[in-house]
């Protein structure tokens, strides 16, 4: 399996929206007068199939961090629907909803804040075991992730706060392992990390897709590293999607008026030698 | 602006009206027959109820309730069952008092607060520093009281240069009255200061460690102009909030300090009529300094919208 | 890529371990005056509510009474000691009930939803513009005086602090993004306030109790001292500087040794309470 | 680069520390008149606390040692005072977030005016109309309003343009930029780059633009330094180092950007990563600092900590890469 091949279109996706919209209410600017409302949503179709890596990018106030929400189940949509193997995950009965939860896990930005700081980082991996009620060998099962990640087995008993960055992002991504998914949600899993180290992260999301045929849905603001990880880019803004393609089309050919501004926004250092990256 | 003022109005009237609901049960509700406490154990039921028929006292709850806020909202704060004094008429005669000693005990407390808790916290880390910050954690483990009858003992019985308690009123002597109230004021205003300098020091540490002070001193100036015109404007901000909530802080001081110097303010007043059973005169006296401290809580919020423009904006 | 990355173990920063000055007398302190509590149970020098006329107004350094006698003969150590008692039993009392109640109200502002967040805010607000003294004579008034009343007062006064300090810190525990992976593994609120929330908000609870446990004494003998507050046989040391003006005068040693007492004990709970903070929660050092 | 000419900024042998950690050990670089170097590194490396140690602006507690020799005096024995003379006028400084370093309760071209006052006596009148002759040259729209707005009521671009302004204000000899895009927006941050880089030209500063994004270095610098756990360990023309670097960070640094090669592999692709992790300052390893990450390391590396300049090389190691053209030459 390998994410060099094209997906036939008849590979169901694993999670799909369909239409999604969503309204926010604002703040009254006016002591009278109507409140402002924010379509932060605007019929969005998104899906990831299986072995599939899917990113999404687009400046901040696009609405990713919307989509993000409602692709993990953390808010309702208001219009549309959020389906996990075909089926609605808000309508399709509790029993639909935890395979849901199960299936689709989450790996967030900010390492420090995603792991809690009193907890044990054993015990924050049996977390979703133990929550989502899945049966098993769970010590084997920790043992099996740590593997997975590359990371030591004596990180169990320590706190969070006695690893770097780049070691918490693989915790956060060893948990989100933990109850096996089928897709993965990588929200700007690398932003916060350092240079030398965000390489690391990057390639091991790579392999996971690889090696566990997982889908992963990669949020990021930055189209290079977007590009680099995933074979598909859903492009944000002001709420729509307005561009979908292979990422090196995106490069070379933007049609959107956003991607455009991404692409365009895009440094390298080739083009800096090259004294035209300011032009 | 606007909408920041009159959500703030809103809240206040809020406020007020909770405030003399909770007052009113607390007092009322809670206290049993007060026609009967009044009177004491040998008085007949016939002069009861004509004592509570007198003062509306046989109506339902709610309607004592209604005409208590309505009489209010008129000036009327009712009268004493005893003397049948007007308590607007008793509460105006203590003001004289109580008010200025308040105010000049809160000022004399910001006046010593402000520069040695920015000089506490400009010599953080430093010997000096540490010292200013001892002397306030004493100074706030000090009962106000206690600070008064030291002060007493000291300037009163060993000096005898002020007097040790007691009022001259204002029209007999202002000389006079301002010498009363010299050590009471000393010794709320010690002990407020006590308490402000540790927040004055601790906001403008903070706000000392904000980065536009830094880009205030890499543009030119140095430190010290940076705390002084950058550093206290906006530490005004949290130092305002403080204000605010110690001035309940400053009327429990104020209670307890009219006692020890003997002082014939508010607080005597009620603390004389709590043990008389004057429920009517409590229950005005007490809804009066409530409605004032929400409203200088209401002044505060104002002038935070003065302050800081992003709370203004914000609405 | 299998790059086994051991775990560096970080060391503790060396500050934590640093002398901290605060801490070591605050519990000095608190600890001298919790025993000093204990032992009156057990022992005390005499009975300190027993007028003894032939012994009255004796001086410090006394044979027996060593810091002497009062008005009525009754010895200073002794009522000191039971003083203490009185001090823990309002102070402590007050603190641990408001502790309980504004840490209940301040994780529901903060868990349940806006609705709930602006009425128990608001009405903390609120309860924090009624003055605590004002609070303690209406009551003393309504409920009659006694550490009871004391203690009910203090809960009225402390709670809407508290709950004030407990929301914030829930709310910035609650925006981390442990919480939300804790939702989305299904996590019911009651799970994460008890594992999640409660466990990294401890050390505000903690340097929050022995603050307040320090202000009550405060108010405690501020009440006593002007006899709304406890009532003998039950002895205070706001209750001794009362009967210290009231019978010798205030230039007495008499009105000095209670005061005393209360600026050591307040001094050393308000110590213990800054160091702890230093040790639990660097982050909240400046805040407050 | 003339030694005739005197440098914008020359600094030897600083060291920054606070007496548990030492955050910076032992730079030199020297920037000439115009000159544009580039300072890069990822974090604790100890490229903002050299920043803000060439300022004078380090936070309570931290001290400088070494020499910071600019505009004919060494900084580093200077007053606050003194300093706050040059600071805004002969060195100036942007900082990363542009939100909390502005002056949240004034407006902004109050901001900028007091600075020009300050610095040039000029009235209020005349210090205004620059503001706005300033606000427009940093292409900013309807710059008369602009000036009555207060920092949060603007975009973070236009707050940062506003820090630029009240850097260049007083036409400043050398302008230290760190991080001047790290909060923005993606899509503003090469637009802010690229009226900076204008701005500094015209005005002739020299610049120095700390980062931990190479892009960036190599649009905007002509000199860079690499710096790793407080040191420099690697320091030359943009060009060679990019292209031809000798240190194995460097090198690593290069090679863990995603780029379009990256991509054009399209999913096989995989970037060289750098192993383990940036090591904390209070436990840096012995020898060089980089020994526990570097495919090359020694015994050597191990025991002794190499200096830059070793060989006429401007690389800190013992082993530095050949460049591809010696290695053909072999």
């Amino acid at each position: 399996m390998s994410t060099v091949t094209p997906f036939p279109a008849d590979v169901r996706p694993l999670l799909e929206v369909r239409q999604l919209s969503q309204v926010y209410n604002l703040r009254r600017q006016k002591l009278l007068g109507p409140r402002p409302t924010l379509k932060v949503l605007d019929s969005i179709d998104f899906s990831v199939r299986p072995g599939e890596a899917v990113g999404l990018v687009g400046e901040s106030g696009s609405g990713k961090t919307t989509l993000t929400r409602m692709l993990t189940g953390v808010e309702r949509p208001g219009q549309g629907q959020v389906l996990y193997d075909g089926v609605d995950v808000w309508t399709g009965g509790e029993a639909h909803k935890k395979l849901f939860r199960r299936s689709v896990q989450v790996v967030l930005q900010n390492p420090r804040s995603s792991l809690d700081p009193r907890m044990r980082v054993g015990t924050s991996l049996l977390e979703p075991l133990r929550s989502l009620r899945i049966e098993g060998d769970h010590a084997a099962r920790v043992l099996e992730v740590l593997d997975q990640v590359g990371l030591d087995k004596n990180a169990l008993e320590r706190f969070p706060h006695e690893f770097s960055g780049g070691q918490l992002q693989r915790i956060a991504i060893a948990r989100a392992l933990m109850p096996g998914p089928k897709v993965l949600i990588a929200d700007e899993p690398v932003s916060a990390l350092d240079v030398s180290i965000q390489a690391q992260v990057l390639n091991l999301l790579k392999d996971l897709v690889r090696d566990l045929g997982l889908g992963l849905v990669f949020i990021a603001h930055d189209l290079s590293v977007v590009a680099y990880t995933t074979s598909k880019v859903y492009v944000m803004s002001s709420g729509k999607i307005v561009e979908v393609g292979k990422p090196l089309d995106l490069f070379r050919n933007p049609q959107a008026e956003a991607t455009q501004a991404l692409v365009g926004a895009v440094l390298s250092v080739e083009a800096g030698l090259a004294g035209n990256a300011l032009a | 602006m606007a909408i920041y003022a009159l959500r703030k109005l809103a809240f206040f009237l809020g406020a007020v009206f909770v405030a003399s609901l909770a007052i009113f049960i607390l007092i009322r509700a809670a206290g049993g027959n007060v026609a009967a406490i009044v009177l004491g154990k040998d008085a007949t039921a016939e002069a009861i109820n004509a004592l509570a028929h007198a003062y509306g006292l046989d109506q339902p709850l709610p309607v004592q309730y209604f005409n208590w806020i309505t009489n209010m909202l008129q000036g009327d704060l009712g009268q004493s069952f005893r003397t049948k004094e007007s308590v607007a008429d008793l509460v105006t005669a203590r003001l004289s008092v109580s008010v200025p000693l308040a105010l000049s005990g809160l000022l004399l407390g910001l006046i010593i607060a402000i520069p040695v808790g920015t000089y506490a916290a400009r010599n953080v880390g430093k010997p000096s520093g540490a010292v200013l910050a001892l002397i306030s954690q004493i100074g706030i483990a000090v009962p106000v009281f206690w600070a008064g009858i030291l002060l007493s003992v000291l300037f009163g019985v060993k000096l005898g240069w002020l007097p040790t308690g007691g009022w001259v009123d204002w029209r007999e002597s202002p000389i006079g009255a301002i010498r009363s109230l010299v050590l009471p004021v000393l010794s709320l205003g010690l002990i407020m200061a006590a308490v402000l300098i540790r927040y004055v020091r601790s906001a403008v540490l903070d706000v000392m460690n904000q980065d536009y002070v830094r880009t205030a001193r890499a543009v030119g100036m140095t430190r010290t102009q940076a705390l002084l015109s950058v550093g206290l404007r906006n530490a005004a901000l949290p130092i305002v909030t403080i204000v605010g909530l110690q001035i309940a802080e400053l009327i429990g001081g104020t209670v307890i300090i009219e006692m020890v110097f003997s002082l014939p303010g508010l607080s005597r007043m009620i603390l004389a009529n709590v043990a008389a059973r004057e429920v009517i005169v409590v229950q005005s006296t007490v809804m009066l300094i409530i409605i004032f401290v929400i409203f200088v809580n209401f002044v505060v919020d104002l002038l935070y919208g003065v302050l800081d423009p992003r709370v203004r904006n914000a609405a | 890529m299998n790059t086994t990355t051991a775990p560096t173990v970080t060391p503790r920063r060396r500050r934590r371990l640093e002398l901290n000055a605060s801490l070591v007398v605050g519990v000095v302190l608190t600890i001298g005056f919790l025993v000093i509590a204990i032992v009156s149970f057990f022992w005390l020098p005499s009975n300190p509510n027993i007028p003894n006329i032939k012994n009255r107004m004796l001086p410090p350094g006394t044979v027996d009474h060593w810091l002497g006698t009062d008005g009525l003969g009754r010895d200073i150590i002794a009522q000191l000691m039971v003083g203490a008692r009185t001090s823990i039993l309002v102070g402590a009392g007050g603190a641990t009930i408001s502790l309980i109640l504004g840490t209940i109200a301040g994780l529901v502002a903060a868990a349940y939803g806006k609705i709930a967040d602006e009425t128990i805010s608001r009405g903390a607000d609120i309860m924090l513009s009624i003055p605590g003294m004002v609070t303690a004579l209406v009551l003393a008034a309504t409920m009659g005086s006694g550490a009871l009343t004391t203690i009910f007062a203090l809960t009225a006064f402390f709670t809407p602090s508290f709950t004030r300090v407990i929301r914030s810190a829930a709310m910035s525990v609650l925006q981390e993004d442990f919480i939300t992976s804790a939702k989305l593994y299904g996590r019911g609120k009651l799970f994460i306030l008890a594992r999640h929330v409660i466990p990294n908000i401890a050390g505000v609870m903690i340097v929050q109790f022995t603050l307040y446990f320090a202000a009550g004494i405060l108010t405690e003998a501020g009440l006593s001292y002007l006899g709304v507050g406890v009532t003998r046989p039950s002895i205070s040391w706001g209750m001794m500087l009362n009967e210290a003006q009231q019978t010798v005068g205030i230039s007495s040693p008499l009105a000095m040794w209670p005061g005393l007492a209360i600026v050591i004990v307040v001094l050393g709970l308000n110590l213990l309470g800054d160091g702890l903070r230093d040790v639990l929660d660097p982050k909240l050092k400046r805040r407050s | 680069m003339t030694s005739a000419k005197p440098h914008a900024i020359e600094v030897k042998d600083l060291v920054v520390s606070n007496g548990d950690v030492t955050a910076v050990r032992g730079v030199s670089f020297t920037i000439p008149q115009g000159g544009r170097m580039g300072l890069v590194g990822e974090s604790g490396s100890g490229k903002s606390m050299t920043a803000l140690a060439l300022m004078g602006l380090l936070p309570m507690g931290w001290n400088t040692h070494g020499n910071i020799l600019h505009d004919g005096v060494d900084l580093v024995t200077q007053s606050d005072k003194a300093l706050s003379s040059r600071r805004g006028r002969t060195l100036s400084m942007v900082f990363q977030d542009p939100l909390s370093s502005l002056n949240p309760v004034r407006r902004v071209g109050d901001q900028i005016s007091s600075v020009i006052r300050r610095h040039t006596g000029a009235d209020k009148r005349v210090a205004e109309a620059q503001t706005i002759e300033l606000i427009k040259q940093m292409n900013l729209p309807r710059p008369e309003q602009l000036v009555r707005a207060y920092p949060h009521e603007i975009s973070g671009g236009q707050r940062q343009r506003i820090m630029i302004a009240m850097a260049l204000a007083c036409y400043p000899q050398l302008i230290i930029a760190d991080e001047p895009t790290t909060a923005l927006d993606v899509t503003v941050q090469k637009q802010v780059l690229r009226l900076l880089n204008g701005a500094v030209r015209d005005r002739g500063s020299a610049l120095l633009m700390i980062t931990h994004d190479l892009p960036i270095i190599a649009a905007m610098c002509d000199t860079v330094a690499v710096m790793y756990a407080g040191r420099i360990v690697e320091i030359g023309p943009v060009q060679e180092v990019f292209r031809n670097p000798r240190h194995h960070y460097t090198r690593g640094l290069l090679d863990s950007q995603p780029t379009m090669d990256n991509i054009a592999l399209d999913g096989s692709s995989r970037l060289v990563s750098i192993p383990g992790m940036v090591p904390p300052l209070h436990s840096l390893p012995t020898g060089c600092a980089f020994n526990p990450r570097c495919p090359a390391a020694s015994d050597k590396c191990r025991e002794t900590m190499p200096e830059l300049g070793t060989d006429g090389i401007n690389a800190a190691c013992w082993h530095p890469i050949q460049p591809a053209g010696e290695v053909a030459a072999q």
